[in-house]
């Protein structure tokens, strides 16, 4: 089923709550599904968003939520029998390959998008998820993939960045005369996962990142989502390395709410009044 | 290459104002894929952030929309201008304001950041206070047009709401008060779509313009309408997503076929699919737009084909400045 | 049994006027298959043919239309008058005329054949000289709302048309002039269909209204604002094909809804299925229609129950005769 | 294929003049078809009015029209390559019976709809043609199945109404003890039907019979085709005897384009003007 048209209602059939800042809301409802792809939150009187499809099995669907601003934190509030409107999926998601040799990427409530792409995966592949804290960590129990962690303050795996895991792991790799990555797939702040497609470009490998815009219509019509020549809710979110070469606004440019391209920094900081 | 108001143009389609318009690199891969003329977002006199969402929802045979006419302001631009500044395309720029003042202010200063055309935005229903009062009476879309006029150095496009009551009076205002072209429609309505089960309306705006497949024949009467009221080009959207939908329109009057909802059906290379469609349909029926354009007039009207745009600007050069 | 304006009524289903309600035997037909209250077509001051065909086109997502009403005349239609003596079933008799004393005359006329409602359409828009010019205006629609009000024994329902600049305030002139309910909307627009291929539009009077699903947004609208500006009761029509659609009406504002071009996509069996699906809703919601109406107006509507239409028309007995 | 939503505009591919006043026009396209259904002919500029498909292949269909008033005489004077718009099919058609023992019955320009029905049914039917003279008679070489003709002035088959034919078969086939119709289909003008199907009645065998009204939208919604409580567009134009017993309008009133009911008689002299 996809609910591309008008919202449809559907009842909070379950919250699992991570952790006091992140929730997952189930559905009892289908819904056609690639991972990477997004859906438009409505929560009646409040405000819509996109949020990435982050469960998904033949019968639910969930989506997992950081509590930030006004929204989000209304958003992991709701409890099961809540009424939201959906609409979705949308975008394209992740081209998946079968190699063994890729590696995932998640920083912090990025893993989202990514956990329904690494249970598709091969399970030797190279998983790192960096987050603040050890309390920050999703989804501890979900994968057969090993992960690697990174935390801001050492409470969990190696302090520091996730991109440090990578760039020692793509040495490793060189200097042991191992097949190198064949893909990188990211997806947590613009800064970490352009971090991560300088760190490929270096290397000369292919990567994905799912990039956040903010968003209206959520198919490719009203133009909020514009980064560079690329509508990000139709021909992303997922862009791959050949796209993101050409996009001068990755990681420097993004649109307010009221259309004014502005740097990065000063979208965060708008996003976070 | 068709020319309109003195102005070459790679094919007689338009992109409508606020679909995907929010960015020089955007507006330069629309043109890329086909579309004859770019229009921006409606450009206004301050930032403004427009309504919370839901904004646009797709209905399915048409959309319903209330973004509440967002805009970085024309002042705080600078970057897009500079981008546009070099652009290789033919550009419309779409403008509004909330009072007289306001629109000359806006259009003066984006007349000379030099696009090829300026569009007022004398219609847009989304907003409680802006542009909808112009569209709908004929000596405020004189008044507002003439002010406009006096204060651009390029051609300007009046857009007008389906609306009106008599929307061939006012196309006939803005001819008079020195409009170059027509553009018509913008969204019709307004609609309202409650969400049965949330018992609300789903805009978070309530109503909001309805536009794509469903508000075609309001727009084709539009069009005929003001074919018939002026002698002026008309600019004729409104539901066209088929090179069909665009010889309707044609027909119907128009000299320029536009397109926004139909990204949503088709993606962005609607405007080569529309072209080809249009020259394919043109072929088999060894016509041309020029021999097409207001056909559906009859014989009533023996000068329809002298609006195919082909009349260059200068020969208006000498209506500019009155009123 | 709902009561409304003092009639039992079956179920809140309302057939449209123009839709099959040409003779008392198909109206008998129409109420046997589930419709609460039939309209008949509305009936004018003169014998009239209508225009030519084509006459009503169907485009999928719906109608269009002009046929151009077509009417007996009031004054040549004994054996239906007759048929219509002996019913078993609620009659909504829609009038129409060319001014107000026309309206008045075909009014008092047909009140004294004892309809149970007088509908007055104030709002069609398919005639040059016809109607159309009550509905868009105040003043007018006011005028001949009271003028008919004086002139019948039964009550008065105001049919309003969507191309009112203000609907809410065509409706609460109607109500101010002693109209007991509204009725909206009539057809929207007008659109145009053009045929490419015969370069002409399809309709014989190239331009006419718009009625089924592509309208609903506009009448939900319509009844939304009409809702929010009076307390008389609203029939909701303009679109409604599913017991779904009835509802969003009801949530709207409507106390009764109408259909017409429903009868297109499903034939007469329509008011049945309507009525099943729109019990089912309200069962599976543990609510009534009662309970629902006006409801998309939020808590800022308290009083949004009080217009199920039960108050009887004996209680609003006194406003008879004033303007 | 159907048109039944906006005039599909088909060039008549092929015209065969029957006689000065009949005319055939053909269509080379595919059109879903059971005999007795019609189409909305709309000839731009002019008019549109309802015709029975009386000639279907899966190609190719053709529509018989007899001139009679400001419309007909256009559409007879149609030529090959002229552009009109379709809409259709309409209505419910003939109900078909595999009985050897059916009689159909057409009155002038009432062989159209019968024509597609008579090649479906079992050959071994009965078959009677009323026309003016001999001229007016319609298909002469189109049947396997034998006719039997009736003409006003004697000029082909027995002078008099084809009602004659009817009853004289159906006294036979009682006297003989041979097996008695199970279905007559008639189609003609509204009198002669009625005279068919009250000589069913009285000997208690089922018809159908096609009726015609003036029509508009074709589908049901306007009400200007209306025959007591039934639709004729709709639930016709065919009609079983069942129905026609419980439908005091047929052969008695019928409405004219104002909507106004009036005696059939009248009705017949308005669409002479
Ligand atoms: C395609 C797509 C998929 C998404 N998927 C998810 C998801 O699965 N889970 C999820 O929680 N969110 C997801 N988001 C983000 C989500 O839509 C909201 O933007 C987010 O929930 C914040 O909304 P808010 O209104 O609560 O916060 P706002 O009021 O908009 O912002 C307040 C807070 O958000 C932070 N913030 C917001 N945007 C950014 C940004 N771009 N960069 C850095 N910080 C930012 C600020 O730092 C601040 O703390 C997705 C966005 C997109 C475009
Ligand atoms: C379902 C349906 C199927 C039809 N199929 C055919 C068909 O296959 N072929 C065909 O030729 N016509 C058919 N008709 C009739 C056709 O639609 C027109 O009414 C007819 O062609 C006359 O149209 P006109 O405008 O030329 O004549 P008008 O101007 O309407 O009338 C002029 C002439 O028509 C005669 N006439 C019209 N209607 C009647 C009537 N009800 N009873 C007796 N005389 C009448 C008058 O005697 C007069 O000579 C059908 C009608 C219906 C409703
Ligand atoms: C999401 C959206 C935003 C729009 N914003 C504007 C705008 O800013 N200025 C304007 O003149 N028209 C605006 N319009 C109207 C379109 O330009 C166009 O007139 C209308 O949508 C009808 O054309 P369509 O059916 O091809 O979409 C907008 C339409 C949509 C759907
Ligand atoms: C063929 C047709 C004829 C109509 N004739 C009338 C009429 O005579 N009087 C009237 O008040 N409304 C008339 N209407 C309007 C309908 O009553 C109704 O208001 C409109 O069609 C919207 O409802 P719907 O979408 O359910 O059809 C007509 C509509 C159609 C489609
Ligand atoms: S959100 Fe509207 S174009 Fe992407
Ligand atoms: S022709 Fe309109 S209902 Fe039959």
């Amino acid at each position: 089923m996809t609910f591309d048209q008008k919202p449809v209602m559907l009842k909070v059939a379950e919250k699992t709550e991570h952790n006091p800042y992140f929730a997952t809301l189930f559905f009892n409802c289908p819904i056609d599904f690639h991972p990477g792809q997004f859906i438009m939150l409505w929560i009646p009187g409040i405000d819509e968003k996109p949020y990435t499809i982050s469960f998904h099995t033949p019968a639910r669907f969930g989506i997992t939520i950081e509590a930030k601003g006004i929204f989000s934190r209304r958003a992991v509030a709701l409890s099961p029998g809540d009424l939201v409107g959906i609409r979705g999926p949308f975008g394209n998601g992740f081209d998946i390959i079968s190699s063994p040799h890729v590696a995932v990427v998640a920083g912090g409530c990025g893993m989202a998008p990514l956990a329904p792409l690494v249970e598709r995966l091969n399970p030797n592949l190279f998983f790192i998820h960096g987050a603040r804290t050890k309390q920050f960590i999703l989804y501890p129990d979900r994968f057969k993939a090993k992960r690697h962690f990174t935390t801001d303050d050492g409470s969990l795996g190696q302090k520091g960045f996730v991109t440090d895991l990578l760039e020692n792991e793509m040495k490793h790799r060189t200097e042991k005369s191992l097949p190198s990555f064949d893909m990188v797939y990211a997806c947590g702040p613009e800064i970490m996962m352009h971090a991560v497609f300088t760190l490929c470009e270096t290397h000369g490998i292919a990567c994905q990142v799912s990039l956040e815009r903010y968003m209206r219509c959520g198919f490719g019509v009203c133009g909020a989502c514009v980064c560079s020549d690329r509508v990000v809710c139709t021909d992303g979110p997922v862009f791959t390395s050949e796209q993101l070469e050409k996009m001068a606004d990755f990681n420097r440019t993004a649109l307010l709410k009221s259309g004014r391209a502005v740097p990065l920094d000063d979208y965060v900081t708008w996003r976070c009044q | 290459m068709i020319s309109f108001l003195g102005k070459k143009l790679q094919n007689p389609l338009v992109l409508a104002s606020g679909i995907l318009g929010n960015s020089a690199d955007i507006l330069a891969r629309v043109h890329d894929a086909g579309c004859g003329l770019v229009t921006m977002k409606s450009i206004g006199p301050a930032p403004r952030d427009g309504h919370k969402n839901p904004t646009v929802i797709d209905m399915g045979g048409g959309m319903i929309n209330a973004v509440g006419l967002p805009t970085p302001g024309y002042a705080h631009m600078d970057a897009e201008w500079q981008a546009l500044a070099n652009r290789k395309f033919p550009l419309n720029a779409s403008i509004y304001g909330g009072s007289v003042e306001e629109f000359v202010r806006v259009a003066r200063f984006v007349s000379d950041q030099g696009p090829d055309f300026i569009e007022i935005n004398i219609s847009c229903p989304n907003s409680d206070c802006h542009g909808m009062l112009f569209g709908v009476d004929e000596k405020s879309a004189f008044a507002v047009t003439s002010a406009v006029k006096k204060a651009i150095d390029v051609p300007l496009i009046a857009k007008l709401t389906p609306a009106a009551p008599d929307i061939g009076r006012i196309a006939k205002a803005c001819e008079d008060a020195g409009a170059d072209a027509i553009c018509a429609i913008n969204t019709a309505g307004p609609g309202m779509v409650i969400d049965i089960e949330a018992k609300m309306p789903v805009l978070a705006f309530k109503k909001g313009g309805l536009s794509g497949p469903m508000i075609k024949p309001i727009a084709v009467r539009c069009v005929y309408d003001i074919f018939a009221a002026v002698s002026i080009p008309v600019i004729g959207l409104g539901g066209i997503t088929t090179g069909e939908d665009a010889v309707e329109m044609f027909m119907a009057g128009a000299t320029l076929a536009g397109m926004g909802s139909a990204v949503r059906y088709r993606g962005i290379q609607v405007f080569d699919q529309v072209n080809q469609e249009l020259n394919t349909w043109l072929a088999e029926h060894h016509t041309t737009r020029d021999a097409i354009i207001g056909t559906a007039h009859g014989s009533a009207r023996a000068d329809m084909g002298d609006r195919a745009g082909t009349t260059p600007f200068a020969a208006r050069e000498d209506q500019k400045g009155t009123p």
